[in-house]
């Protein structure tokens, strides 16, 4: 198929950003500073329609406007105190907002990160010992989390028996770390190859349409 | 009143969402979706100053240095491009002008910048990976037998090879990460109570 | 670091040790071109896992009827759209009667497109070859439901036909007409089909599974819950060597290997300059002293 | 809660990506009552299951019902058993639907169903909050033969007002808050407590001090989270430090975000420090700006921002994705000191790999304790690990209470153990 100028226009402006961004690996340079300013400004305007359309339209304007939930003005009435930043002297009035946001933010971790990352990780670990290969593995793993766990202790000094286990603790979390590292290669290079077929595919096209 | 009473108002707040957790009742449910959407709408209302501080500093910036100006010129035009675009109902649909920035611009600028990831693997591994000590050791062992399952090697090697990954992945791997996710909640929790109960108020100005 | 910074010559290791990166990235971004430039393939090693599954669909006699589960969604679509490509293409060309489920919510639109073009590359006919019924939500209660009757979840398939008025479904009623399921899954789907479909009516099944999850699974295919797995691209690379037809996945391995080699080698030329640097620094010391 | 963000960008990024892949499958979903009915009535072979009882389910919001039954006779023969509701008892043959399965062998099933309608019509199988639900069950075999319906039974589902599955939580925020208070209370009182040093928290001062030297900035990274991410909120606590610092030295400090709630915390976090310091005349607003919502531009600048002020010193605390190695490495090419801390899991490699210090997941919390040796922050760290001792304790005895449990019915199990020991060494 045959693509129209216009599409190649298009393209060719995702082209020039991409070559711009790489750019970026030779060093700071104008081409980049002028995509990357472009960008930011570009992504701004993206934004703020983007919360106006869905967010704006879909918690302020419907509940208060078209439901008539009178009680969303509240918190609306908040979020404007927000502006008032703008002012030197009366910015502290927006610390009424940021005191709702973060205690809302705070209540709602506490208790779900007990139920999700404590109990549901402790369910997970406590396994009775099968007598074979596996089981071995498993005694390790638990060796593993308690000393990882030990290296997390704060109040008392990394000396004697709490000394080796911590040691033993970050050497654990440095294999974990080394394999995180190891595993994420792939994706990123995935990423880079799609990048590289892009530029090529579209400098076929383009020359294509020219010659 | 400037500091105590939003201080209590982050205890209160606090408190009835933690209650809340242990409620299933509607009524409750009803308080949480209230209680999340204030989040919400608190972040859609403070944009504004967030655009504002941007284009006023980008200005600034274009002012005061002509070497600037052109880039100050370029954030100011692709700001107002998009939100004049953006301005119709219709032009959150594919094939618009507005989408087409977003496409042609903001997609492939950001797959760029995430992809340029591969070199800087590569070259944190050249400068960090080095056997200074026991720990820089593993974490470089372990990285490159990792690494390692993606390169042709000659049997028995890419069976033991292979092997020996599962078994990092399966064990030293997941107790590591049972640590740090089990620590971060701990740590994380007992850090949102010194906050509720005020003692932890550094965001709100005393250290 | 101030010592070795002092010595008059700097040595090779000193120099390999502060190489300007803009040199890493140059050769990272020419192990990346290469293959692009010059093709080459990777003989991968083949492991048994992927092997068995390849075996499975080789040993298929025309008429004979598989399950295909593609259960992920565009967000994985790049590891595992490969490998089921593969798996269509030798199913098909088998003459195997194939029926494709999704239970992955976004699924339905990217598998169709997947189905209708190979079997329009194969020669093979909607409702006579292949029947796609679809996708349905609550994974485990429709796999339990499928095995009693692919009419309970699917009293039509994805075009709205009746599965009733559609030939090669006339006598396939569940899990014991078919010869087995091959589940491609992107996330927990995978469980659901070892407790419901082998655990609960024994189904033969194998996987079709993403790098990071494949760890997760091998402890079924010892306890021979499933009977093979295909792990991420480098299975679906492997794959396609035993079918002898290079798609996606072997594709994209020479661009793996090379960077991946670039990046060990990396780690190896470093290490050696600065244990280099470090001996040379041990003895210059001890001369001092 | 980061949700919250995703609620904008992802929604409407789905939205235009996937929007056709969504509708497609939307139309290819019948509605549930006419997905779930059988093509042909099957034949009624096998015996009912019997004494049907049903009740509401606790411990939810009010829309669901458990049922409990006794066996078919024929269970061997069958392959589950359908679960069937209806509004009455009385209900017409066609106004049941089907609910659910369970199992053969399964005496008991709840359903829950919140949606009162699908795609605008009544939706069947919705459990009303108040008015009772009538259920019946039958087995079904893999032949699609059936048994006979059970008796009918209805309940009433009621929303709840405590959970009690959330015990265990409730009791651990109590515990957690009583070893708080009354570590807190203990410091108040004068007792000595210790605190272990975090080698990226000792460096904060001497990298301070290195930048005055230089007379070149200092940048200080909050992440991509949210205002309100508990990590976020521990970044802060970092910031209010490195800005007393700043003032003291009159060093100049540039604090980009993403986000303006978090530039208002940022704000008001930097100005109370340059206070304290005693140098309010020193603090200016701009320092703490706003770039952009969206991670990948807003780390683009943040990069340009790098190299084109050359800061000696990079701080980044709070909550980071894929860009941690995007900031870390640009940040070494420019040539900065970088201290980073994060509580993501996946990210940690990549601070640890690539700058001079990393505050590992908890150690990010621990450090304004560590920062300040006050009392009241370091009491809740002795707190903190108490619950940790508890923790290991229970992993440790559950582990072994479990596998006696399951050796004393396998005496065997012993002699296994030592023999694979033995093989495997």
């Amino acid at each position: 198929m045959e693509p129209t100028w216009g599409a190649l226009a298009w393209q060719g402006l995702a082209a020039i950003v991409t070559l711009g961004i790489f750019s970026f690996l030779a060093g700071d340079n104008p081409f980049y500073k002028i995509i990357e300013r472009t960008w930011v400004g570009v992504t701004t305007g993206y934004w703020l329609m983007l919360l106006y359309h869905t967010s704006f339209h879909d918690k302020v304007w419907v509940n208060i406007v078209v439901q008539h939930k009178w009680w969303y003005i509240l918190p609306t009435f908040l979020g404007l105190l927000m502006w008032l930043r703008l002012s030197r002297k009366l910015a502290w009035i927006s610390r009424y907002a940021l005191a709702f946001y973060i205690g809302i933010s705070t209540g709602i971790y506490i208790p779900l990160a007990f139920k999700n990352f404590v109990f549901l990780q402790l369910e997970g670990a406590v396994r009775p010992i099968s007598f074979d290969a596996a089981g071995i593995n498993f005694v390790i793993a638990l060796v593993g989390l308690t000393c990882s766990l030990s290296y997390f202790f704060f109040s008392k000094p990394h000396t004697g028996i709490l000394g080796g286990m911590s040691k033993a603790g970050i050497l654990t979390l440095m294999i974990g770390f080394g394999a995180g590292f190891g595993l994420t290669v792939m994706g990123r290079v995935a990423l880079l190859v799609q990048r590289v077929i892009f530029l090529r595919d579209y400098s076929v096209n383009l020359f294509g349409k020219i010659f | 009143m400037k500091r105590q009473i939003p201080i209590a108002l982050v205890f209160v707040a606090g408190l009835l969402l933690v209650i809340q957790f242990f409620v299933p009742h509607p009524a409750s449910e009803f308080f949480f979706t209230f209680a999340t959407d204030w989040i919400i709408v608190i972040g859609i209302l403070a944009l504004p100053i967030g655009i504002f501080s941007l284009l006023r500093n980008t200005y600034m910036k274009g002012r005061s240095d002509s070497k600037e100006r052109i880039y100050s010129i370029a954030t100011f035009a692709g700001f107002f491009l998009m939100v004049v675009s953006g301005l119709p109902s219709g032009s959150r649909e594919a094939g618009s002008l507005h989408m087409k920035f977003f496409q042609n611009l903001l997609v492939p600028a950001q797959a760029t910048l995430f992809s340029m990831l591969a070199f800087y693997i590569a070259s944190a591994a050249y400068r960090a990976f080095r056997m200074r000590t026991l720990l820089a050791g593993v974490l470089l062992i372990t990285a490159f037998v990792v690494m390692l399952r993606l390169i042709p090697l000659p049997e028995p090697l890419s069976t033991w090879n292979s092997e020996l990954v599962r078994w990092i992945l399966a064990v030293p791997n997941m107790a590591a990460k049972r640590a740090i996710i089990i620590g971060v909640a701990l740590g994380a929790i007992t850090y949102s109570m010194k906050i509720l109960l005020g003692i932890e108020t550094a965001y709100m100005g005393r250290d | 670091m101030a010592n070795g910074a002092r010595a008059e010559e700097r040595r090779w290791y000193d120099r390999l040790l502060v190489v300007d990166r803009r040199w890493i990235y140059l050769i990272l971004a020419l192990a990346v071109i290469l293959p692009a430039i010059v093709p080459f393939d990777v003989s991968t090693g083949i492991s048994t896992e992927v092997r068995r599954v390849y075996g499975f669909v080789d040993d298929l006699k025309p008429g004979e009827v598989v399950h295909i589960a593609i259960d992920y969604d565009p967000s994985t679509l790049a590891e595992l759209h490969p490998m089921t490509e593969a798996i269509l293409r030798q199913a098909f060309n088998r003459g195997a009667r194939l029926i494709f489920t999704t239970l992955s919510q976004f699924g339905p639109a990217m598998a169709e497109e997947m189905i209708t073009r190979v079997a329009a590359e194969t020669g093979k006919k909607r409702g006579v070859d292949y029947t796609f019924l679809g996708y349905k939500p609550y994974p485990g209660i429709t796999i339990l439901a499928m095995g009693s009757n692919y009419r309970v979840p699917f009293p039509t398939d994805y075009y709205g036909t009746p599965v009733d008025s559609i030939p090669m479904m006339r006598d396939i009623h569940n899990f014991r007409n078919v010869k087995g399921v091959i589940a491609l899954a992107g996330g927990n789907v995978a469980d659901f089909w070892i407790q419901y479909g082998n655990a609960k009516y024994g189904v033969p099944l194998g996987l079709g599974v993403t790098g990071v999850m494949a760890s997760d699974y091998y402890p079924y295919l010892q306890s021979g819950q499933i009977f093979g797995l295909i792990p991420g691209m480098k299975g679906a690379a492997e794959y396609e060597l035993l079918a002898k037809r290079q798609g996606q996945g072997s594709r994209g391995m020479p661009y793996q290997m090379t960077t991946h080699l670039v990046i060990l080698v990396f780690m190896v030329i470093t290490n050696i300059a600065y244990l280099a640097q470090r001996a040379a620094r041990k003895r210059a010391g001890e001369v001092r002293r | 809660m980061r949700a919250f963000r995703i609620l904008g960008l992802w929604f409407g990024l789905f939205a235009l990506l996937i929007a056709p892949a969504i509708q497609a499958a939307e139309t290819s979903r019948p509605s549930p009552a006419d997905s779930l009915s059988p093509a042909a009535p099957p034949a009624e072979r096998w015996r009912p299951p019997t004494a049907l009882s049903a009740e509401d389910q606790p411990n939810d919001n009010g829309h669901g019902i458990v049922l409990d039954w006794s066996l078919s006779a024929d269970d061997a023969q069958l392959l589950s058993y359908e679960i069937w509701m209806a509004r009455s008892a009385a209900a017409p043959e066609s106004a049941w639907a089907l609910a659910g399965f369970a199992l053969r062998g399964s005496r008991t099933y709840s359903h829950q169903n919140e949606e009162a309608s699908l795609k605008g019509k009544p939706n069947p199988i919705f459990v009303p909050r108040g008015t009772p639900t009538f259920f019946r069950v039958r087995g079904m075999a893999d032949d699609g033969s059936i048994s006979g319906w059970s008796d009918v039974a209805s309940a009433t589902a009621r929303g709840n007002w405590f959970h009690k599955g959330r015990i265990n939580v409730l009791l651990a925020c109590l515990g957690l808050a009583g070893a708080t208070l009354y570590f807190i209370r203990a410091a108040r009182g004068g007792r000595k407590l210790y605190i272990r040093p975090i080698p990226g928290i000792s460096a904060v001062d001497e990298a301070i001090g290195r930048a005055t030297e230089m007379g070149r900035p200092i940048l200080f990274v909050l992440g991509t989270g949210t205002a309100g991410d508990i990590a976020t909120i521990a970044g802060y606590t970092v910031l209010s430090r490195v800005a007393r610092k700043t003032a003291e030295y009159q060093t100049s400090l540039l604090v980009p975000v993403n986000e303006p709630v978090m530039m208002a915390m940022a704000q008001e976090t930097v100005s109370q420090a340059y206070k304290q310091a005693g140098r309010p005349d020193l603090y200016r607003p701009e320092s703490v700006f706003y770039i952009s919502a969206m991670q990948f531009p807003y780390v683009a600048a943040v990069n340009g921002l790098m190299m084109r002020e050359k800061t000696a010193t990079n701080f980044y605390m709070g909550v980071f994705h894929a860009e941690s190695l995007l900031l870390a490495e640009a940040g070494s090419v420019s040539g900065s000191i970088q201290i980073s801390g994060t509580d993501q899991l996946s990210q940690i490699p990549f601070f640890v790999a690539a700058t001079d210090y990393t505050l590992i997941g908890e150690e990010l919390y621990a450090a304004s304790a560590y920062l300040s040796q006050e009392p009241v922050l370091m009491g809740p760290l002795k707190a903190q690990d108490l619950i940790k001792v508890v923790i290991m304790a229970i992993l440790v005895l559950g582990v072994i209470a479990l596998t006696f449990s399951l050796t004393a019915s396998d005496p065997a199990g012993i002699a296994r153990i030592v023999s694979a020991v033995v093989h495997a060494v």
